[in-house]
């Protein structure tokens, strides 16, 4: 097995960790950490291919990953801010019972 | 590949794995915190100095605290209410999807002619040309993405503050 | 100059640690190399943190007309020479690890365990890129800056784990304020260090020293804190770094007179004085950055003063930084909370991304020459001035002077 | 160290930013920007100086730094900076002069609430005055002529509160706009003509021999291109140098503050006409060379000249207003540049532009000093007897009038004048201009001595003057100053040691000839002077005024002439009777133009435009509205039936997404497979 391969075994098995978490926890909070898991787990995949990809003195993988580092943050800052928000309306960080907005 | 980079997938499963079960929200969120720094420690082991380190300041040093402030603000009593029935099937549930995407994930990268040979060893990227990538082919996306952080950061100020009495429900 | 060339009291240390290196057989030599730069950080700055202590406390002992501790003297030897009381620290050692480790019963065991252990780890990761000397710099990083803030960053997880760890509100409560003044005054400290690397253009700490090097008319050093955009980088550098490394008068994250010690309440003994250690580990690595960054590095001030080597230059001035922290806390009263965060978001932080766009400006005129470099200066120095005294004004508007409400007038 | 072409954008850049810096100040902060004013300005002095050292070390050279503005159409439009010995004594006069006057305002306007806004506007009025004489390029010249008057406009209407000063202002600005039109027409002439707009541009330039010759072509016009160019610029001139017939607005742009008179109705901007003259003066000469021409451009001007020195030296002996007398005699010796110019001797017209700054602008400082210390009161038959009580003030006064009549020997204007006169003299074309100077001068002595003798001798004719007591040193400072230089100045231009003119002409070496040659003209001038200050003396001197309403001697004796002259030759009146009428009427044709034609037909097409509306709503709700209805109703129903799918459950929307996710992998890697 290729170290190619080793890694994006442990990617995709981080990514089905934070996929459990977000499907599995019924705390919003723990449900945005699991998909800033994943996130990670994407990073994980673009440097592994950067490393061990055709050339990698071309840093397109590093710089993809750095811009994705900055979009997740701002989507854990703002996502963060919205379950204050709902905490704050309706006192409870439970997904399920923030559920409104339906047909 | 080497004995490190072993030792770093365990920790970063091991951590990320305890996290997403744990009942204690400050612990998983602990846990979760050094789940990323093993990645960070994963970027350092593949040669990319800058992104561990920029891994490490916005993860260890940035999320994490919003995370923790975001638990404190939101916490109700102790976390030690008897599971109902429903998350329970919402856990098995998600157990079974999340199984399933990992059983294609990995039949397609098992499957997948991937034994590429190891190129000369890591030729770590320098901050240098960095800097020169950022600055040049990726300069709109740099401006582009510091417009989405301004904007993103005072959305969730504006969100999070406490809005004034007349527009509460 | 290289290695072979120069004094030998600049090339003393490397000597010696490579003919340490070479008593080992090949394959153990790496290790053996990283283990000795460990080992030589940990005694040194061990000590100088000890002497720190015993300096600190004579000190603000002369500024408040007390003498200080002048009685440990060496244990073996009844009624023998005092030694001015320099085996305080010692002393101090001993007590704190001899005394009882108390841990609360609900307290977060593990948590409650760790807290301190990372503390310490954390706060000595900095001194890893630290250049001591012109030879002398433990790792060579490309990103030594990025690597230093973020392990800085790590350091304010630890204060959380502890509030949270000592189950005790105050405890959490503190900690919360702690984590707010660490935030909001690592903005400013961040962007006080930005125009440095605009204007050197890299991130490496190595590099950073030897641009300073050289003089005019071989006594004026090139150093950065000497230009508009350096000396207003400085302060906002230096009043960060109080608040970063709560010393007075931003101490209130453990103010002894009025929470009882903030989110160390529930630690006694030698954890206490880990997180103790910290601080002034903490402390001494930001000093010694902004030696790094403004003051020269290990570049001497003035050109006939070269043969002394580099090292203890640079450990001259650092203890000097460490010096100036211990008047300020004899000097300065203790803010209020209210008061310390408007400093840092309506003052420090504008002023700094103002002094960001001075650093650019002077990175983008290096070739200004004869009545334009005088121009170059004038701008720099109003890009600073100006806003300065503006915001000044803005700030202290309805503020100043301070009002002690509860204080008889 | 000294300053070369290329760095000459700092002068007039340094006191813009100090006009930045004042209209940024809050309305308190004069100090501020009175400080930031005069800091710059001294900066802008010593460059001036590093300037004319870079100058005087080849004064044959026209040093230029040219730089391509935008590009154009066909090529880059060109602007340039000029560094020659003409523009470098220039902008040492004005950044020196502007000095003391800046600090003279410091005192004099100490009570004005919005002291602030006057130094802003001094300090942009400056900038664009340097950026005038630093300009290479016709085009960067005319923007900041613009700029000049702009500011000329803010600062004579700066008491806005008063009507006079509102109306005065917009006299100022519309008058000088005609000649700019003038000035504009030629200027596009020139670029259609041209193709540049640069005055040095090693070889290329407009003033260079190449364009001359082609310029100096005659047209089928009869008339050479350089001759109709010329003159239009000198339209320009005309308007900014209160020539005649555009003078009227130079006396009411006393209304101004004083040190504003001073600086730019005096020393400075009125200039700027022929210091403009000057510098394209190769351009005006390009047609002497060429014969069978009705009128060469130097004669208009010279003719122009010798009339408004003539009218200006006539209307000041009648007026009674202590500024509007130095208005007009401003008008006058504005009126001796062009002169100079026009019989071909621009250095002399350079030489009295400088020594009639100093005095003129010392003689107006004084007036400022007077009238600051009599609490605004200007009638010279209600001031008297300042002698005694304000000393530094009278002296300086006294030098300056001097100056300005021409005293021998010691002071400057004796020379400058000389100079003036000697070269009429010499000019072949004819000798009235040369007369109407000489008239000029005996006028010129008398009005002053006039001045003097009313204002500071006898006793005084109101309270404000009675209580009048000597200013402060910011404002007495300036004077000594300024007296000094109006005395120095004119050693730099002697017959007998000519360096300025040398320098002006580009020569390095000076070569002298003594003062006897030519010596008959100069006595005669200075019979002239005696005659003027004796006949003044005579008539207000001797009998001294002793109360307000006591009638003027002269008016006494010649009543219609002095009316006449009152009230300025009625020029005033006539452009209000026909230009003023003019533009009114034609302003109501237009008026009742708009309400009749075009208003009926717009209202026409209204009526229109709301009968279609009328017609298409009926068919609308008819018909369509009902299609529309039923489409909707049918599109509600499918969403209402969709809209099911939302369960508002966001777990349960991830899991689908998973799901997807994986089915669409699966499919991939069938497909793959087969």
């Amino acid at each position: 097995m290729s170290p190619l391969q080793f890694c994006l075994l442990l990617s995709s098995l981080l990514f089905c960790l934070g996929l459990l978490g977000a499907l599995a926890r019924s705390n919003t909070i723990l449900v945005l950490l699991g998909i800033e898991l994943m996130l990670n787990a994407a990073n994980l995949n673009l440097i592994a291919f950067w490393r061990y990809g055709p050339h990698p003195a071309i840093g397109t993988g590093v710089i993809f990953v750095l811009f994705t580092i900055a979009v997740a943050a701002a989507e854990a800052a703002v996502g963060l801010a919205f379950v204050i928000a709902v905490h704050r309306h309706r006192r409870s960080v439970r997904l399920q019972e923030a559920s409104q907005l339906k047909g | 590949m080497t004995i490190a980079l072993l030792l770093i997938a365990l920790v970063i499963l091991g951590a990320a794995a305890a996290a997403m079960l744990s009942r204690n929200l400050i612990h998983s969120a602990l846990l979760l915190v050094g789940a990323w720094a093993g990645i960070a420690a994963f970027y350092l082991w593949a040669g990319a100095e800058f992104v561990a380190f920029a891994q490490a300041l916005v993860y260890v040093g940035a999320v994490s605290m919003v995370v923790l402030f975001a638990v404190l603000l939101t916490r109700q009593g102790a976390t030690s209410a008897p599971v109902e029935f429903a998350s329970w099937r919402r856990a098995v549930l998600g157990l079974v999807v999340a199984g399933g995407v990992m059983g294609v994930l990995f039949g397609s990268i098992m499957g997948s002619p991937l034994d590429v040979r190891l190129p000369a060893p890591p030729t770590g990227i320098s901050v240098q040309q960095l800097g020169l990538l950022m600055m040049g082919p990726y300069a709109p996306a740099l401006l582009i993405v510091g417009v989405l952080l301004t904007v993103a950061l005072l959305g969730a100020i504006v969100i999070a503050a406490v809005d004034k009495p007349e527009d509460t429900p | 100059m290289s290695p072979a060339t120069d004094h030998y009291l600049e090339r003393a240390p490397l000597v010696l640690r490579d003919w340490i290196v070479d008593l080992f057989p090949a394959t153990l030599q790496w290790l053996v190399h990283n283990l000795i730069t460990i080992a030589v950080i940990l005694t040194v700055f061990g000590l100088f943190f000890a002497f720190t202590t015993i300096a600190e406390r004579k000190l603000l002992a002369r500024l408040q007309n007390r003498l200080g501790p002048n009685r440990s003297g060496l244990p073996w030897w009844k009624n023998g020479p005092k030694l001015w009381g320099l085996t305080q620290p010692f002393a101090d050692a001993v007590k704190a690890l001899t005394k009882e480790d108390v841990v609360p019963a609900a307290a977060d065991k593990v948590l409650h365990f760790l807290a301190p252990v990372l503390i310490v780890a954390f706060s000595l990761l900095g001194f890893a890129v630290l250049p001591f000397g012109r030879h002398l710099i433990p790792v060579e990083l490309d990103a030594a800056l990025l690597y230093f803030f973020a392990a800085g960053a790590a350091t304010e997880l630890a204060i959380f784990m502890a509030g949270w760890g000592s189950r005790n509100k105050y405890s959490l409560l503190a900690a919360m304020r702690a984590l707010a003044q660490l935030i909001s005054y690592e903005l400013p400290l961040l962007l006080s260090v930005v125009p440095v690397v605009m204007v050197v253009g890299t991130l490496s700490t190595k590099d950073i020293a030897a641009a300073q090097g050289g003089w005019t008319f071989g006594f004026l050093p090139h150093w950065h804190v000497f230009t508009p955009w350096g000396l207003a980088a400085f302060l906002i550098f230096l009043v960060a770094t109080l608040a970063e490394s709560n010393r007075s008068p931003f101490d209130l994250p453990e103010a002894e007179s009025e929470l009882i010690a903030g989110h160390l309440t529930e630690y006694s003994g030698f954890k206490y004085a880990l997180f103790f250690m910290a601080e002034y580990f903490g402390l001494t690595a930001l000093s010694g950055l902004g030696v790094t960054l403004f003051l020269g590095g290990w570049q001497a001030p003035c050109a006939f003063l070269e043969f002394i080597p580099s090292w203890l230059w640079f450990m001259g001035k650092l203890a000097g930084m460490i010096v100036f922290f211990i008047w300020v806390r004899g000097t300065l009263l203790r803010l209020r909370i209210d008061q310390l965060t408007r400093l840092s978001w309506k003052f420090l932080v504008p002023l700094a991304l103002l002094n960001l766009g001075n650093g650019a400006f002077w990175a983008l005129t290096p070739d200004w020459t004869g009545p334009l470099a005088l121009a170059r200066w004038g701008i720099s120095t109003a890009i600073v001035v100006v806003p300065f005294f503006l915001l000044g004004r803005r700030l202290t508007a309805g503020q100043a002077p301070r009002s002690y409400r509860y204080a008889p007038s | 160290m000294t300053l070369s072409a290329q760095h000459l954008w700092l002068i007039p850049v340094l006191p813009l930013a100090a006009a930045g810096l004042g209209a940024l100040t809050p309305r308190g902060g004069r100090t501020l920007a009175a400080g930031a004013t005069i800091l710059t300005m001294a900066g802008s002095l010593l460059l001036s100086c590093l300037a004319l050292a870079g100058a005087l070390t080849d004064p044959s050279a026209h040093q230029v730094f040219n730089f391509a503005w935008f590009d154009l159409g066909t090529g880059p439009l060109r602007l340039g900076l000029l560094l020659d010995p003409l523009t470098a004594f220039m902008c040492v006069m004005v950044t020196f002069v502007g000095l003391l006057i800046f600090i003279f305002s410091t005192g004099y306007m100490k009570e004005d609430a919005n002291a602030k806004q006057f130094f802003c506007f001094l300090s942009l009025f400056a900038a664009a005055m340097l950026g005038l004489l630093v300009a290479n390029s016709l085009l960067l010249l005319f923007v900041c002529w613009e700029l000049v008057g702009l500011a000329s406009y803010l600062l004579i209407g700066f008491w806005f509160h008063k009507p006079s000063a509102a109306a005065a202002a917009k006299k100022a600005f519309i008058t000088t706009r005609i000649g700019d039109l003038g000035f504009l027409i030629g200027l596009v002439w020139l670029q259609d003509a041209q193709g540049t707009l640069l005055f040095y541009d090693n070889g290329a330039g407009l003033l260079e021999s190449a364009a001359l010759a082609q310029l100096a072509q005659l047209l089928p016009c009869g008339l050479a291109a350089s001759t109709a160019i010329g003159l239009l610029l000198f339209c320009g001139a005309v308007g900014k140098s209160g020539q005649f017939p555009l003078h009227v607005w130079l006396p009411d742009a006393m209304e101004g503050p004083t040190p504003v008179s001073a600086l730019i109705h005096a020393a400075t901007m009125v200039a700027a006409g022929v210091f403009l003259m000057a510098r394209v003066f190769p351009l005006m000469t390009a047609d002497q060379a060429l014969a069978g021409l009705p009128v060469h451009a130097l004669t208009v001007v010279a003719f122009i000249g010798a009339i408004t020195a003539l009218m200006g030296a006539l209307i000041a002996v009648a007026q009674n207003d202590i500024k509007r007398i130095l208005a007009f005699s401003t008008v006058s010796q504005l009126g001796y540049m062009m002169l100079a110019i026009g019989v071909g001797s621009w250095v002399a017209a350079i030489f009295h532009l400088l020594t009639h700054a100093f005095f003129k602008a010392l003689l107006f400082l004084g007036a400022g000093s007077v009238i600051h210390a009599a609490h605004h009161e200007q009638d010279i038959r209600r001031l008297g007897g300042l002698r005694g009580k304000m000393r530094t003030t009278f002296v300086t006064f006294a030098i300056g009038m001097m100056a300005l009549a021409g005293v021998p020997f010691l002071f400057s204007g004796f020379w400058s004048k000389e100079a003036i006169l000697h070269a009429a003299h010499s000019w072949e074309v004819s000798h009235l201009p040369l007369y109407a100077g000489l008239t000029a001068v005996v006028l010129t002595a008398f009005y002053m001595t006039r001045l003097v003798a009313e204002v500071f001798f006898g006793a005084p004719r109101s309270e404000a003057a009675s209580h009048a007591h000597e200013n402060g040193p910011a404002i007495t400072v300036p004077l000594v100053l300024l007296a000094v230089g109006a005395v120095l100045l004119g050693f730099l231009g002697t017959p007998a040691f000519p360096w300025l003119q040398a320098r002006l002409l580009g020569e390095t070496a000076v070569h002298g000839h003594s003062l006897l040659e030519g010596s008959g003209l100069m006595m005669l001038s200075i019979l002239l002077v005696a005659v003027g200050l004796g006949a003044g003396w005579a008539l207000y001197g001797r009998r001294l005024r002793t109360q307000a309403e006591a009638p003027d001697p002269l008016a006494v004796r010649a009543p219609g002439v002095i009316a006449a002259l009152a009230n300025r030759l009625g020029l005033d009146e006539l452009y209000a009777a026909t230009v003023g009428r003019l533009t009114f009427g034609f302003a109501d044709f237009s008026a009742l133009l708009e309400i009749f034609a075009w208003d009926g037909a717009i209202r026409f097409l209204a009526r229109l435009g709301e009968f279609t509306g009328l017609v298409s709503r009926e068919n609308d709700e008819g018909a369509l509205n009902e299609g529309f209805d039923a489409a909707s109703r049918g599109l509600r129903g499918t969403g209402l039936a969709y809209s099911k799918a939302q369960t508002g459950d966001a777990h349960g929307y991830l899991r689908s997404l998973a799901l997807g996710f994986v089915l669409l992998l699966i499919l991939v890697i069938l497909g793959g497979s087969r």
